[in-house]
Parts: C-alpha cells; structure tokens; sequence
C-alpha cells in the first residue's frame, strides 16, 4: 500500500488491464498528449501504441458507437467522455444501444464496454459543466453504474468493471482526482455491488456518493460527539448493494442520503424507496435527500456553492432527523 | 465481371425468398391484425431485393453488416434460416432473438449479422465497431452498412463516414435510397441530388448504383469490399431504389399510385434479373419453376415452424438481459 | 361537451392555439400528411399553411435545436418526436440548451416550446419504440413535464403548456390516442401542476399517470367492494402537486405509486420521496412503487405484458398495503 | 469592396479591444487562481479576432449570432459592452448574464447576441432557429453561426447545413478553423482538406477565406449576408486561423512553438490590419496611439466596474429559472 491520486488510481487500473488483456483499448477525445479531460491516459498510448489508445475526433455518437459495435465482435473498449454532460451528443449509443442490444439479441452478444466520465460541481464551471446525470443511467435496464469516491475504489471498482461482461457507466468527480489515498498495489477487485460502510455510526444512516461522500465524512466527524453517523458509499448504484444501507437503518432507525445530483428525480429518491418500503417499521423518522439544487449549476461562486451540499448543510440535514418533530 | 452461373442463380433464389418472405409475412400480419393479436411494426423489403442480394453475396460469411427497421432482406440475404426469422415474427421462444426483438431486431452473431436498429440511423456509428475491430485484430473482415435515405439526414451519418475515413476503417455504407422516409420525399429531405456526393466531403469514392440491378449492386459492393479489405478505407454506395408496399404495415399510403406502377413495371429487380437469366440461357425456365417452388416452400416450412414454436414462458421475461445470466 | 378521442382532443388544442396565437407552428417528421406519429396534426396543414406545419428531414437534432433557437426569438414552437425513444438523438438540445439557455442567460431569453412525443408500450413494437423517459425529464431542471391520460386533459393541458413561457415536454401514450372521452369545446385550460383525483376513496392513496391511470381505474373499480382506492393522476410532474396527493395520504395512510415507466429510479420513487418525508407519521403501512419490469421492453407480446402492470398486478398491490405484515 | 475609413478604424479598434479583453482576463485568472478563487474555464480568442471582426461588421445589430465557448471575441465584436463582460467573468450580479452563465454563456438579447455554448457544436442547431424565426416573421434578419474545426466534427453541422439549405433559411455558418480542438490536430480528425468542401454537399455555397485577414473576412461574410437576405439560403465559410493561447487557461500548451511563432509573427491579424490601414493613410500612427490607449481605458475600466461590482447573493439563485419568475 502507498497513496495515491484518484487519476493515478485510475491510470494504473488502465495500465494493468491493458497489459492483462489485448483487447482492451481505450477511445475518446484528446486521450494521447493530454491523457483525455483528466489525465486518467495519460503515458498509456507511449506504453501500449496509439493503437490501444485512440485518440478521436470530436464525434461522440460517432466513436461511442465504434466503442459499442466493437464490443460486440469481442473487444473491450473503454470510452472516456470529456465531461458526462456531453453525454446527451451520444445518448442513443448508450440508452437505445448499448443498454438493449443484448437482451434484444436473445443474449445472444455480450457487451463488454466501459464509458468514463466526469461529472460533478465546484468549479465554477456552468450549467454545462457541472451536472451529475447517474440517475438517467440507473433508470435505464441494461446499463451497470459505478460511482467511485476515493482513489482505492477508483482502481478497484475500475478494474472490476472493465472485466464486467456488460455494460458500464463510470462516472468520476471533477473534484476528485487530485484527491489521495492508499491505493492496494496491483491485482485490486472490488466487486460490482458491494457498498462499504466508510464510517460506523448508530443514530443515522447516512448513504453518499462520489464526492458527498467526502463532505458527508467530514460532517459526521464534527458533530462526532453529539450524533453518531454511519456513511455507507454504495460505490454502485446498479447493482445496488440494498442489504447493506437495509442492514445499517435497522439498527439506525434513520436514513439521510446525500447527492450532488439535483434532489427532484435523483437517485437519492431510489434509494428512499427501497428502504422506506423494506424497512419500513425500523424508521424512526422521515428518510430524506439532501441533493443539489433543483437549477442549472449557476456559474458564480457563491451561487454554486449554494447549490451543491456543504458540510454545514449536511450537518444541518442530519440534526433534523434526529429532531423532535 | 464474371460470375458463375451457380451463384447468378443463388442471387435470383434469395431475391425470390426475400419476396416470398415478406408476402407471407404480410399475410400473417394481416390474419393476426384481424384475431387482435400485435406483431409490432412490419416494413416490407418488397422492391428493394436487389441491394440486399447484390450487396451480401459480395460479402463472405465472416462479414459483418448492421441492418435496418426495414431489415428481413438482408438478415436472408446474409444467410439467415427463415424459420427463425418468421418465428420471430410471430414472438416465439425459437425466433432468431428469442422473441425478445421482433421484426426490427435480428441478430445472428455466426453470421455477422449484428443486428437491425428500430432508430433510424442506429447502426451507422455502430458499423464503426466491426470494422474498427477487424483492424485492431488484424483480420480482414468488411462491414457492410445498409441505410436509408431518411437516415443519411441523421448526424451520426456525418461523423461515421468522416471517422472511418480519418481512420481509413473497412466499411462500405450503403444507402438504400427508396425516394421517401414514411411519406417525406427525399428531394424535400436531402438538399442534393445524390447522398453518394457527400463522399467528396469525406474524401472517399462515392457511386449512385441501379439498386434495381443486383448485378450493377454485386459488382459495386464488390469493388467497394475490396477496397476495404485492401485497407485503403471506406466507400458510399447509393443504391436508387423503391419500396412496394406502404411504410409499414399500419400506415397508408397515399404516394402517386403511377409513379409505384412505372417502378415495378420498369424496374422490378426480380423480373429484371429473371430475364437476364433466361435470356442468356444461364437459367432455363424449369429451372425458375423449381427455384420458386422451393422458396415457397422454405417459407411455408417457416411458417409452420413458426406456428408450431412455443410463446416464450413470462417467467423467463428477464432472462437475458445481464451476460452473467 | 360531446365525446372525442384523445387524439382529436390532441389536434382541437393545436388548431384552437394556432388560430388563437400566429407566433405558435409545427415542426417534426411527416406532419402533414400522416399527420405526425399519431394523427394529432392531421388537416393543419391545409387550414394553416405548410409555413406554419413544418414537416422536416429525419434530423431531430436539428429540428429540434431549430425549435429552440426560434423561442429564443420569440416564436411558439410545437415540436412533435415520432417516438420519445427518439429523444436520445436530440437530448442536448433538450437538455442542454432549452432547459438551461434561461437560466444561463440570468433571465434575458425565455423559451415558450412545447415538445410532444408519444411514449409507453403495449404495441409489440420492442425496446427502442416502447419507453417511458419521463423520469429523465423531471430530474432536469428546467422543463416542466406533463402527462395527459384522458382527452379532455390532453386538450386542456396542451393548450396551457403552448400558452406557457417555458420549455414543456409532453408525453401521450399509443395506446391513448384512441381512447375517447368528454371533451369541452372551445376555450378549456387545465393549468400545468394541478393534480386530479380521478376516483374518491378512502383506504389508499393510489398515484398512476398516462395509461396506468385507466388500468388503476379498472383494478380500483374492480375491488371497490373491499377496499375503497383514491386514485390520483398528478397529470403534470414537474410542476407536482404534492399538495394533493399528500392530503390524500393524510387520509388514507397509504401510498401506491403505479407506473409504466421501469421501476428503478422512477418517477414514482421521487413521488415516495416526498410523501414519505412530508407525510411520514400518517403512514400506516411502507408507500409502495408498481412500476415496469426493470428490462428493455421484450418484443413478444406475453413477454411485453409481463413487463408492464396490468389490472391484476396492480389488485395485488393494493391489497399487499393492506396485507397485515 | 469599398469600406469607409470610419469602419475601417471602428474595426481595428474592435480587435484592439478583444485582444485587451483577452489578455486582462487571462491576468485576472492568473491572479485568481493564486488567491485560490475559481473562474471557471476561459478560452481565450486571442489570434483570432479577425474573424469575429470582420463577420460581425458586416451584420446590422438586429442580425443574430450564435458564439462558442471560445466566445469573447464574438460579444465584442457584436457590439457587447466589455464592462458585463469582465463583470461576468468574476461572477457579479452586474454581469451580462448575471454571474449565472460565465464565460461561455453570454447573451444579449438587443444585440441579437443569442449565446455562447459550452457544448461543442451545441450553436450549430440552434442557429437554424433565429434564421427560421426571420424567414417566418418574413424580416431580412441574418443568423451568423461560429463554430470551430472540432465542432465541424459533430453530427449536427450535417444536419443542420442540410435543414438550412433545403429550407434556404438565412444563416451564415462560420467554421473557425484553428487547426486544432484541444490538443487533436484539425488534419487529425477531418478527412478532407478543407471544412470548407463540404458545403457542396448541401448544395450551397463553400469558401475558404484567410482568417488573419478581417477584409477578406468581412467581403466574404457581406456576400453571404446579402445571399441570406436574399432569401437565396446559407453560406458555409471556412476562416483558416490559430489561437496564440492553450485552449484554455488550465490545460498545457503542447504546441510546436516555431508554428506557434509563425503564425504570430507572419499572420498576426492585428499586426497585417494595422500595416494596411497606416500605408493607406486611413490612419496615422498618432491615430493610431490613440485608439489603442482608449481600448486600455475601456478595458481598465471594465475591470474597476467588475471588482467593484457585488457577488449574487445565494439567497436569489433560484431566480430566473422559470419564466414566471
Ligand atoms: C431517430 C429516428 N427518428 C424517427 C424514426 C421513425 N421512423 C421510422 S422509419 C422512418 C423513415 C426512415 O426512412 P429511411 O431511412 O429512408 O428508410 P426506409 O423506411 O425508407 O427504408 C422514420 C421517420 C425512428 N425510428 N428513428
Ligand atoms: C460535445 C462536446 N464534446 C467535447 C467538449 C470538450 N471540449 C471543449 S472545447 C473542445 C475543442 C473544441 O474545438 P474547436 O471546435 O476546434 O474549437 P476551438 O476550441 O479550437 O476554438 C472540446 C473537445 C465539449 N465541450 N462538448
Ligand atoms: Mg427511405
Ligand atoms: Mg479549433
């Protein structure tokens, strides 16, 4: 173990799935000099050729469908998509596509592809810039969505997912990459559908994604002394490890779940659902969501930071749980 | 070009099943429609024979092609047993897809058929998989893509046709120009005269072919296919066409009943080709009889196949969608 | 009043608003004489001039973006989709500038479109023509969204969402179009966010939209003698009158959401979401989401009907409220 | 062509002005960043500013213009008054959209200034609306739409040239080709020679022109304009140019610095305009010292106005969402 960046993480889940299977190749804009929007490829077309490390024109209909026809005669693309808000330019190779061509064909192809991209707030970016869209892909049937949160299951969940013989939606934050941790030295797995409790807690349970992750850790560490949190990451959302978030509000009673994504239709409303409906008589307050603003992502500072959950609001979010009513 | 008379044969023999096919299959929808029963959208390939035929008997049997809505002709053309095209049809566990696709998804992974698309457009970027993925596994398989007119007003045709030529990938569209888009006209659609011209645009051979001429279709895609097995890149072909029957089976059409007439009567693939046949003695007319008994009688089977087959068990509904299954 | 199908509903508010205002037209694929996917459009061009129906080539992107760029400068446009599976070929147009350009601009544009499309399945026409996306929509901030089920809403919510200075997207359903109903004539608006409780009851709050609130209607209907159903059709999901579905629940202390939409992340899960959190101490038992199989739509039509809930499904849920746990 | 000496000085002052802009903003980045204050992305226009200018010029202020992310240029030479801008660009509630756009979501409705786009190509579709909306409101108003040799990439310039050119609606499109898209080469991802070209397959016109030189850039725009206010239909224009910065202030110039240095030093738009206009006599150094110093003052005081101006204040973020706001 040694620390390491979340692009490093990824960097070196690239590198060694590349080097452990030939028919992994990586495609997307601005992969080779740049190493793509966040320099996850970066050094990797210098190691394994610009064969395996294809640099596109901006055409993202035109390369996720390669991605997706070439997956079905055997390779295992890995596509990166600048920003994931352009992912609505290739929305048909990913919903009508990707998604259906297996259980359309009678499970007769497999489609073993993998679309990374950024998402997320925080930098001052606009609305164009800044949005966090997993809740499109977790209602489509057909597509597995991975949000990693630290640099450990950035790799881990990486490499998981570029072996997964079905199509997946990996989305990274912005915010993210420079972050570090300790990152296991190579072979490193974390399986698709296994949550972890970041933090044991037993007056509330708090399930984040992605960078909420972070902020709702460092909530639960300041108001240590009055509320115990328990902030479980799902890491992904399909499949969605439901026994583990059921499983800690049994004992809690209580379930905040914290999104950057907008609150109105976010996952965030998914995961209330099954709780509320599956354990229903351990509730002991209302399950709510605390998600980004129901706005496009406002492009000045003091806006933005408005509309994205902060460590206060969290706080806040817990507090009211516990709440007398 | 030379072709032996066994093969001239076999092109009348798959356009006289490609026609057969879509009567009968009219005829059941029609039956069907009456008993209430759905079988979803029918577009009926009767006219447009020539292209499937003239197109996939260039290709060998490791060739891929990405078909369309309108897709019966080339799955039979590429080799497709009609039973389970038929049993498709009617949604039965044994169709092609396992009754999971219909008339607009038929896939056959051995015959590199990946699949028809119920988007119009779909499998123009999709095409770029197959052929990028021969390149990258230095096999020298084609990909054939058929499109319409109405899909070459759709962007994805733009990025597709310049990235596999930036990227000089072996594929060869084929635009299946049949003058209307459901009751759009393709002179209000399309601002040029010809789709092939666009090629210059994308710095590759462009041709306007009598895609009512399976010889000048054979000998085009031939050409073409060469082409991009000798990696020098991809080709458009616009086969001038026209569809018999209505868009589909549930809507009317009201084109110009004498501009129908002139095409079947001057331009009938299938005549055209049977009189070439005869005239140069390469078929005798026993010959014809026997060849149209036979396909009816392959069709006949395939519908009693069809028939006899089993619905799939509703318990079974979400089989298939995940590869571990 | 005198009885219309929801499809004639669907062109009376067209013509009534295109003669009412001169800045409103058309634009879409085979308007005029198909009528557009489902006939709402039939006749206007003859009555209004082909200026103000705008068939289109096969490029929704284009058309699309057309449409928004002209509300920028101050016309009215009524977009048609074919299908709204088809919105994955025009969703940055939707998503990323109609919905944001407002917002972006601090307030300077506004953007009056009303984008129709037809959604849901039930027609054998498989998984890229049976999709009920609705739940993408609502979680973007921006559009408003409405779902007509009955005729006389489809005239009276049409009519107010083209009179609305905001993006709206509005959702028919296939099977709807020929459903018929009492119809007021002439001047009928229903405003965008009022919910209507279609059937008064007091044991379960049952929330359906589009086609699944006929079949709650049915199942409700069909166990009236057991358990008394109040069955909500919010009608409009963004905005949702949560007011009244809440005071339903207050009522009744249960909440059945019924969808056809797949279950996953739905629409009814934002719907649980809220009731549960501003409801939470009148619930007597877990609010509950019916939804769609979580798979792309089978073709086949016992495969498809097991994908979708149906009279019985929906029985089932409403007693399991009931059920002692 | 004939330009009067006026215009001619208004022009260079106008390019005077954006490289000011330019260069102060970069400044004020830089400064930014350091203090660890975000301003999102900034692209800057610096080398280009030939092409806006000379385009713009030839448009009255009731024309309309669709800008891009690299889009400082465009405002300005529209006529924006720089102080919205700078006050923009630090987030202020004085900025031109408020401090809810930023740098690429400028809007101005009076000057026919209908956005920047943080989606590449994202204009291109767009355009086609204010120009419909002229043709249709039957004004002679043109639609100049910029975009760049990456976005000629995007599937929706294919469709709209298409729609533009079978409806001849009054847009001017103006590809900026800076032979580059981040860091992928404009040979590397277009497979003709020019972007240009292409216009043939639209059957409208296509001209390359020398975008360093703002006559020859400003003639061929005029003759497109008059072309579209003619009711003839659009123009596609290709201005050969070069950014002097890295594509935007947080990514790497990775640029061959000699191509960089030549095309500074034998292309340089402002260097080339300002040489014509002194050995014409349209302008004399002392003139020239002039306009120079008073672009400064005005860029000066656009950054006083925007560090005085105040930040939104969070509480109204969720203004100008909706249009009944
Ligand atoms: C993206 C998309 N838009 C619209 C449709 C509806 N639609 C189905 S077939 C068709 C016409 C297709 O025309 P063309 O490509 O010429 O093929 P043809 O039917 O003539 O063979 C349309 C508009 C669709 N399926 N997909
Ligand atoms: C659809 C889309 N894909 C990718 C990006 C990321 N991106 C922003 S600018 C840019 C390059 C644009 O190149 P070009 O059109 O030539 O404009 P230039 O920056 O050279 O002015 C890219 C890839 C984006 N914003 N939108
Ligand atoms: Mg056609
Ligand atoms: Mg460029």
């Amino acid at each position: 173990m040694r620390e390491a960046s979340y692009v490093k993480a990824l960097n070196e889940a690239l590198i060694e799935e590349m080097a452990r299977d030939e028919s992994v190749f990586l495609i997307g804009e601005d992969l080779v000099e740049l190493g793509g929007g966040s320099g996850a490829t970066k050094g990797l077309a210098e190691r394994f050729g610009a064969h395996r490390v294809r640099q596109t024109p901006l055409s993202e209909a035109a390369f996720v469908g390669l991605a997706v026809g070439a997956a079905m005669t055997g390779l295992r693309p890995v596509v990166e998509i600048m920003y994931v808000d352009f992912v609505t330019v290739c929305m048909d190779q990913i919903i009508n596509q990707a998604a259906k061509l297996r259980y359309m064909s009678g499970g007769q192809f497999t489609i073993p592809l993998v679309i990374r991209s950024q998402g997320g707030g925080g930098t001052s970016e606009a609305a164009q810039h800044s949005q966090s869209p997993e809740a499109w892909f977790a209602h489509t049937p057909g597509l597995k969505v991975v949000m990693p949160a630290t640099a450990a299951d950035a790799k881990g969940l990486l490499k998981s997912a570029i072996r997964d013989d079905n199509p997946v939606v990996f989305l990274e934050h912005k915010l993210l990459y420079a972050t570090k941790g300790e990152v296991p030295k190579g072979e490193y797995l974390i399986p698709l559908g296994q949550a972890e409790v970041k933090r044991p807690g037993h007056d509330v349970t708090l399930v984040a994604t992605s960078l909420m992750v972070h902020k709702s850790l460092a909530a639960a560490e300041t108001i240590a002394d009055e509320i115990s949190v328990e902030v479980i990451d799902p890491r992904t959302l399909v499949p969605l490890d439901i026994d583990c978030i059921n499983a800690s509000v049994r004992k809690t009673g209580r379930l905040l779940v914290v999104q950057e994504a907008c609150t109105r239709g976010g996952f965030g409303s998914e995961i209330v659902r099954r709780v509320t409906e599956e354990c229903f008589d351990s509730l002991r307050s209302a399950p709510k969501v605390l998600g980004g603003a129901n706005l496009p992502m406002p492009f000045s500072h003091p806006l933005e930071t408005a509309c994205i959950p902060q460590e206060e609001t969290i706080i806040e979010a817990i507090s009211s749980l516990l709440a007398p009513p | 070009m030379k072709i032996a008379p066994d093969r001239l044969r076999e092109m009348l023999r798959l356009m006289y099943r490609i026609r057969a096919f879509e009567c009968r299959a009219r005829q059941l929808f029609e039956e069907n429609r009456l008993r209430g029963s759905f079988m979803g959208a029918l577009h009926s390939y009767e006219g447009e024979e020539a292209v499937a035929v003239g197109a996939c008997v260039a290709l060998r049997s490791d060739d891929y092609i990405l078909s369309t809505h309108r897709g019966h002709g080339h799955c039979i053309a590429k080799g497709v047993d009609v039973r389970f095209m038929m049993a498709e049809l009617l949604g039965k566990e044994t169709g092609i897809s396992k009754g999971r696709g219909g008339s607009m998804h038929m896939f056959n992974p051995a015959l590199g058929l990946l699949g028809g698309n119920g988007i119009v457009g779909g499998g123009i970027p999709l095409a770029l998989g197959p052929a990028f993925s021969a390149q990258y596994r230095h096999t020298d398989q084609v990909t054939v893509c058929f499109f319409g007119d109405g899909a070459a007003c759709q962007g994805n045709f733009h990025e597709s046709l310049n990235l596999a030529s930036v990227w000089k990938l072996p594929v060869v569209y084929i635009c299946e120009n049949n003058q209307y888009a459901v009751t759009t006209p393709a002179h209000e659609s399309i601002a040029v005269a010809n789709v092939a011209d666009r090629a210059a645009g994308y710095g590759c051979p462009g041709e306007v072919v009598d895609g009512g001429d399976v010889l000048a279709v054979y000998t085009a895609v031939t050409k073409a296919v060469q082409r991009a097995r000798e990696s020098a890149g991809p080709t458009l072909l616009e086969c001038k066409t026209y569809r018999y029957q209505a868009h589909c089976m549930v809507i009317p059409d009201r084109r110009d009943p004498e501009e129908l007439a002139r095409w079947r009567e001057e331009h009938d693939p299938i005549y055209h080709f049977e009189q070439y046949l005869l005239d140069r003695h390469i078929m005798d007319e026993a010959q014809q009889s026997e060849l149209n008994e036979q396909v009816h009688e392959t069709v006949e089977e395939a519908v009693t196949f069809a028939e006899a087959s089993p619905l799939p068990n509703p318990n079974t509904v979400v089989e298939h969608l995940w590869a571990e299954d």
